[in-house]
């Protein structure tokens, strides 16, 4: 077993690394951080290098590359810092779903766009705030000469009022069938008319992201914009979320590994009690602490994107992934805001917003609840 | 068995406390969280109605109230979900140092104000490059011509902006031992060479206006020492337990309204299935071993408050009730977000605000 | 980056499950760790098989193979039973002190002997119970007439009073240089003149390996047994106790693995309340949790043995690669203990002594403290 | 202040025992552990000196102590270090079952001698395929003839080989509402029919007989049903409070003894530079961080024995406990461990016979 990263990978970390440590600076980024204001100008300069669609198909203007590049360098724009990371990672959130699942019409209209930092996409799949099982959608669509026409409301849509096209999980099939039935994936473009959106409302981290809520009102879509296998929505959906599973776990790992070296730093340069703070054995211990809990996390992402490359990450793996990451993300950005005392809460020492961020990964594409309820369905299958 | 003993009295004040709140503050929440600092109207009002400063004795304005009356007014304004009216720090950590501390003309001239509310409070120990190492503390006071000359800078200072008289920690220069070099100062707003700091961006405690605060060559008056010279030390560590008892009090309340919010979340919230969250299981014992930590939070802490308005020397318990309680409350703000899922991590989830508060 | 095993390993890793699976029989098994006897046949089975020095070079009849494969091997044999692979790894333990730090000539007089399964070894490190620092080393070893004359007493020795040589770290410099300075490995044969051995007293687990303490009495020894380099005893013991780290870290987790598999097992044939047990969504969450938490330590081990095979497995990474499998360890099994119930106690249904062996386990070649101590000279260097 | 309020009689009742059973006891407790059975002369001897079921009373034989007495003699037992002795078990579990429910002929027959020792007690609910699931007991009791015929296996019966009378559930097989169908009986050694198997091995609790019972067509006079046909599930229910804050008492008193141990352990171990380990920072911090949560654990526990001894209704708080404190229990043995370092995993550390017994 080799557990070294290829030569080409080790520079797309490193020229990921340094374009982030040269384009995200503190001072703008506070700003940004605060006002929530999307940084359009560092996605595009992202974009030129490639890293807006490392993973899209080459066909598509995409780096034709696996998601473990994906992971490398979302892991290295959230160790430079969090927010930036989130906003430029999730801009294009979703936008999977128009290659994965097999050709697409819609794939040339918008991929492209996303690879060049200049479109958003908007997953729309839950509609529910408090429930994050997909089958209880009920968002229609239904066929209507060569048009689909959907009707229903989504939530929590992540670029929802910047997106330029929505992945739309819908119900195909006629609604007595029961819950995850016959559930289709559309792409729906955001000019449409019936479309109506507003803000979700401010959010605790991610905070360079705009999540609306949206309601669809006889939205007319061509046929083909069925991503995937119509009726297959449910199933590909599943696979988009283990995909983005991953794609978080990198993100929550990126931000554990930031926030423990803005911790490591502080104590080496903190002074008290007449000594510097790393040199207290308690202070010692939390440093070892979050390193161990960052490297339980760090192989599991890894592995399983490259067991998804492979084509075999099962759906447990992936979710193990990110349910390690975010809690390492947690547990270190928490301690991370304790060891900075004073300062880890005010928003120039930066750890507060990675601590912020961490919660958000740990609830997003899946709350630590679901992610269990899904490894075990891998250990034990469904329950009754 | 009730470990306190709530008189119809308290009870009284805390439902009418409650009463006021509701109408009163509630309704400006969300604006001082935006402005990021809690209007002096609002400091007024808490006083006009007898909230501030409980245990005051009548002769200098207040009710003279017994120690429960702090916890009451503590815990009911903790249950408003919001930290910028600062009451407990005003009442219950500041305003003692000068009613135990001050001289006759001090607390004749400053309690009633305090009592009133035209008066907020704040301590300005901390400095930038000291932390809670009070030994380490460089901002210093130099007596010259009958005034005290203070040059200090201080930081993370609550009701920095609000505060209408500061107490200041500082050294003696002279003074070698840094445990008999420390004095305490009244620095009235205004005072030549006091300035205030910018408002601190933070993670939370948005309606608070946390600052930092300045003394360049700050004059005040000799008579403005509170308490004997150089016993600065000595009075920090006779107020630790009260101090500390507080910070668990607000944290344990703040345990208990999150708790209370995420229970009322998952029983009104139902899944696909029409079946309310707080009916999954593993939503089910989560909600009650949170509620099994509370309890033994609360009780611990009832314990001590029983044992601190009784004058006993519990310094060391407090210390314990303020660690684990405080790590408590984070603990639920961590949990109980979980326990809302993707909501979970929206501003208007009702945890969220605690989720950030508690972290201070 | 690959997370494939090779297709060697792969063979190694399943030829030791079956073996294992074949040879670890649940009645003989629960009475020998119940009485403590030793196995001595099933040892010598595995050495036939090559399964006691995989990792010993071919010229002392070793395998020749990595660390890597001594981990997967110490995995499978402990994920059968951790009572069993502890008795059947544990016997060579500090062996490789023999071979890693150059020739030595005490090489082929007793490697051959721990590759047949027939020798043991006895590493006596530790003066002191309660304190793992090594630089403490007070026994002597002084040069006369071409012999090393040993004085002092070691505690807790694996393999105490059955070992066949020890590998004893001693101060070969005059006493007053101060802590760890000068100090020398030495092999000293079992037969020697003047060890006095008495038991250290039963343990909680790991059962089938006997501990003692020793006192060394004048014993002469050629000074041609010290092993590695004159002086550099702190040194090579430390590096020894990395490779046992991760070794110990491999049995960690096969005993996290085991246990886990055993309470999976039982929930699903186990009916409570009218069904099944693993239907009970707090149960398949807490299988949930121990599957992702072995997942967080497998990787970590499997890393930190890679990196060793290829010489650069820093202390933090060998230290962190075991706090965490241990840690995986004692959570997994404890909460297997749990989730048997009344059965989970009994010494019938196994996981009582995957729980008592965890915790061996944890505090055996550095408890959680010493770990943390490692990492933490990792990241910010050693304190004042 | 102290929640409860022990009196010189209480104290004295401890320090007698506490001095009984390090002369008298103690010293064995070794034997014990290895021959996997506490003998019965131990149990007399503590019957002998009024330590047995402290709480019948003198009108069978017991002194009538209040609850306060069960606590103490449960506590005094903890701190012995071992569990074969179960007299918790016997006289605040098993026996008040007879003084609640029997009729005054069971109550003269048995009492006397279950406070002098010569009866040894144990109850037999669980059955090897339902667990704690009492609604799934297989196990069941018929009337033929004026005797009751019982049939049923029961496992994990603590005190299963010493037993000389056995508290037996069982279900009338014809009645189909299993919360109606159970009863309790009193079962005598040698009654026939009544076969007891092997001696369960475990992880810990060596000094205890723990035991699989058979009951196969065992015959017993209809006059040893203890209690009303069908109540045997309120009985149960009833005494549950009891039962689960006996746990909690034992748990606790058990955190408290290995946190001791541990204590005693790091101040009197040095390194190899002659420093106690307890001066190591993190080793004094985990001290500190124990201590905290073993006091929460006290308080909260002190307060339930309050409410108990004083009638209250508090089973859903002793659920609570009961769970927290064993969960204390069982991570207070894995911290302490640690810091014994190496020495932690060898039998002769006095923190691993608890890291054993505490999983029960």
């Amino acid at each position: 077993m080799e557990f070294a990263l290829t030569k080409p990978q080790k520079e797309i970390r490193k020229a990921v690394r340094e374009f982030a440590r040269s384009k995200f600076e503190n001072e703008t980024l506070l700003e940004l951080v605060r006002t929530g204001q999307y940084p359009a100008d560092t996605r595009e300069e992202a974009a030129e290098l490639g890293y807006c669609a490392i993973h899209f198909p080459e066909e598509f203007e995409g780096g034709g590359l696996g998601l473990m590049e994906y992971v490398l360098a979302a892991e290295e724009m959230c160790r430079t810092d969090s927010s930036m990371g989130l906003g430029l990672l999730l801009a294009s959130f979703g936008s999977e779903c128009l290659f994965r699942f097999g050709k697409n019409s819609t794939a040339p209209q918008y991929l492209p766009g996303v690879a060049a930092g200049k479109m958003r996409c908007g997953a729309a799949f839950f509609e529910n705030r408090g429930d994050s099982d997909l089958s209880g959608v009920k968002t229609s669509a239904v066929q209507e000469n060569g048009s689909l026409v959907i009707n229903g409301a989504k939530t929590c849509i992540a670029n929802g009022q910047t997106a330029d096209f929505y992945v739309v999980l819908c119900k195909t099939g006629p609604e007595q069938e029961g819950p995850g039935k016959n559930l289709s994936l559309v792409a729906v473009d955001a000019h449409a008319d019936g479309i109506c959106l507003w803000p979700s409302g401010p959010t605790l981290g991610g905070s360079l992201i705009d999540f609306a809520d949206a309601a669809f009102e006889n939205v007319r879509v061509p046929e083909q914009n069925i991503l995937g296998r119509p009726g297959k929505g449910l199933a590909h959906g599943l696979d988009f979320l283990d995909e983005a599973r991953i794609q978080t776990a990198a993100m929550a790992l990126g931000t554990a590994q930031g926030a423990f070296e803005r911790a490591a730093s502080y104590v080496r340069q903190r002074k008290q009690f007449g000594r510097k703070l790393f040199e207290f054995q308690v202070i010692r211990h939390k440093l070892a602490d979050m390193y161990a809990r960052i490297d339980s996390a760090r192989w599991g992402v890894y592995s399983a994107a490259a067991a998804f490359d492979k084509g075999g990450c099962d759906r447990r793996t992936a979710a193990a992934a990110k349910l390690n990451a975010a809690a390492s993300a947690m547990e270190v950005s928490d301690e991370a805001v304790q060891l900075l005392g004073g300062y880890g809460y005010m928003a120039e020492y930066e750890v507060e917003h990675f601590y912020r961020d961490a919660k958000t990964l740990e609830l997003f594409t899946g709350p630590p609840q679901a992610l269990k309820d899904a490894i075990a369905e891998g250990i034990t299958g469904k329950p009754r | 068995m009730q470990i306190l003993n709530y008189t119809s009295q308290h009870r009284e004040f805390r439902h009418r406390m409650r009463e006021f709140l509701e109408k009163e503050i509630v309704p400006y929440i969300g604006q001082f969280e935006e402005q990021h600092i809690t209007p002096k109207w609002a400091w007024r009002a808490l006083g006009k109605e007898g909230f501030l400063c409980t245990a005051v004795r009548p002769e200098y304005g207040g009710m003279g109230g017994d120690f429960l009356y702090s916890v009451i007014a503590s815990e009911e304004m903790a249950k408003t979900n919001h930290t910028g009216l600062a009451s407990s720090l005003h009442s219950d950590i500041v305003v003692p140092y000068i009613e135990a501390f001050g001289t006759e003309a001090q607390k004749k001239k400053y309690l009633p104000s305090c009592v009133s509310g035209d008066i907020i409070t704040a301590i300005a120990m901390t400095e930038p490059d000291a932390g809670s190492d009070l030994a380490g503390m460089t901002g210093t006071a130099e007596e010259k011509n009958g005034e005290i000359v203070l040059n200090a800078s201080k930081t993370f200072i609550s009701n920095g902006i609000n505060a209408d008289l500061v107490i200041v920690a500082a050294k003696d220069a002279g003074v070698s031992d840094p445990y008999k070099a420390v004095s305490l100062f009244l620095v009235e707003d205004g005072a030549p060479g006091f300035k205030r700091g910018r408002k601190l961006e933070k993670m939370g405690f948005h309606s608070q206006d946390t600052a930092e605060l300045f003394f360049t060559n700050c004059r005040i008056p000799a008579e403005n020492r509170l308490g004997e010279k150089g016993a600065g030390f000595g009075m920090l560590m006779e107020k630790l337990q009260q101090e500390r008892l507080m910070t668990a009090v607000g944290a344990q309340a703040s345990a208990e309204l999150m708790l209370d919010y995420t229970t009322d979340f998952c029983k009104q919230t139902k899944d696909h299935a029409g079946k309310p969250i707080s009916k999954h299981q593993a939503a089910s014992f989560a909600l009650v071993e949170m509620s099994t930590e509370i309890k033994l939070g609360r009780t611990f802490l009832d314990k001590l408050i029983a044992e601190h308005a009784a004058g006993e020397h519990v310094v060391v318990e407090t210390s314990m009730a303020k660690y684990w309680i405080t790590d408590l409350a984070k603990r639920t703000s961590q949990r109980c977000t979980q326990l809302f899922g993707e909501y979970g991590f929206f501003e208007d989830c009702p945890v969220v605000r605690g989720f950030r508060d508690v972290r201070v």
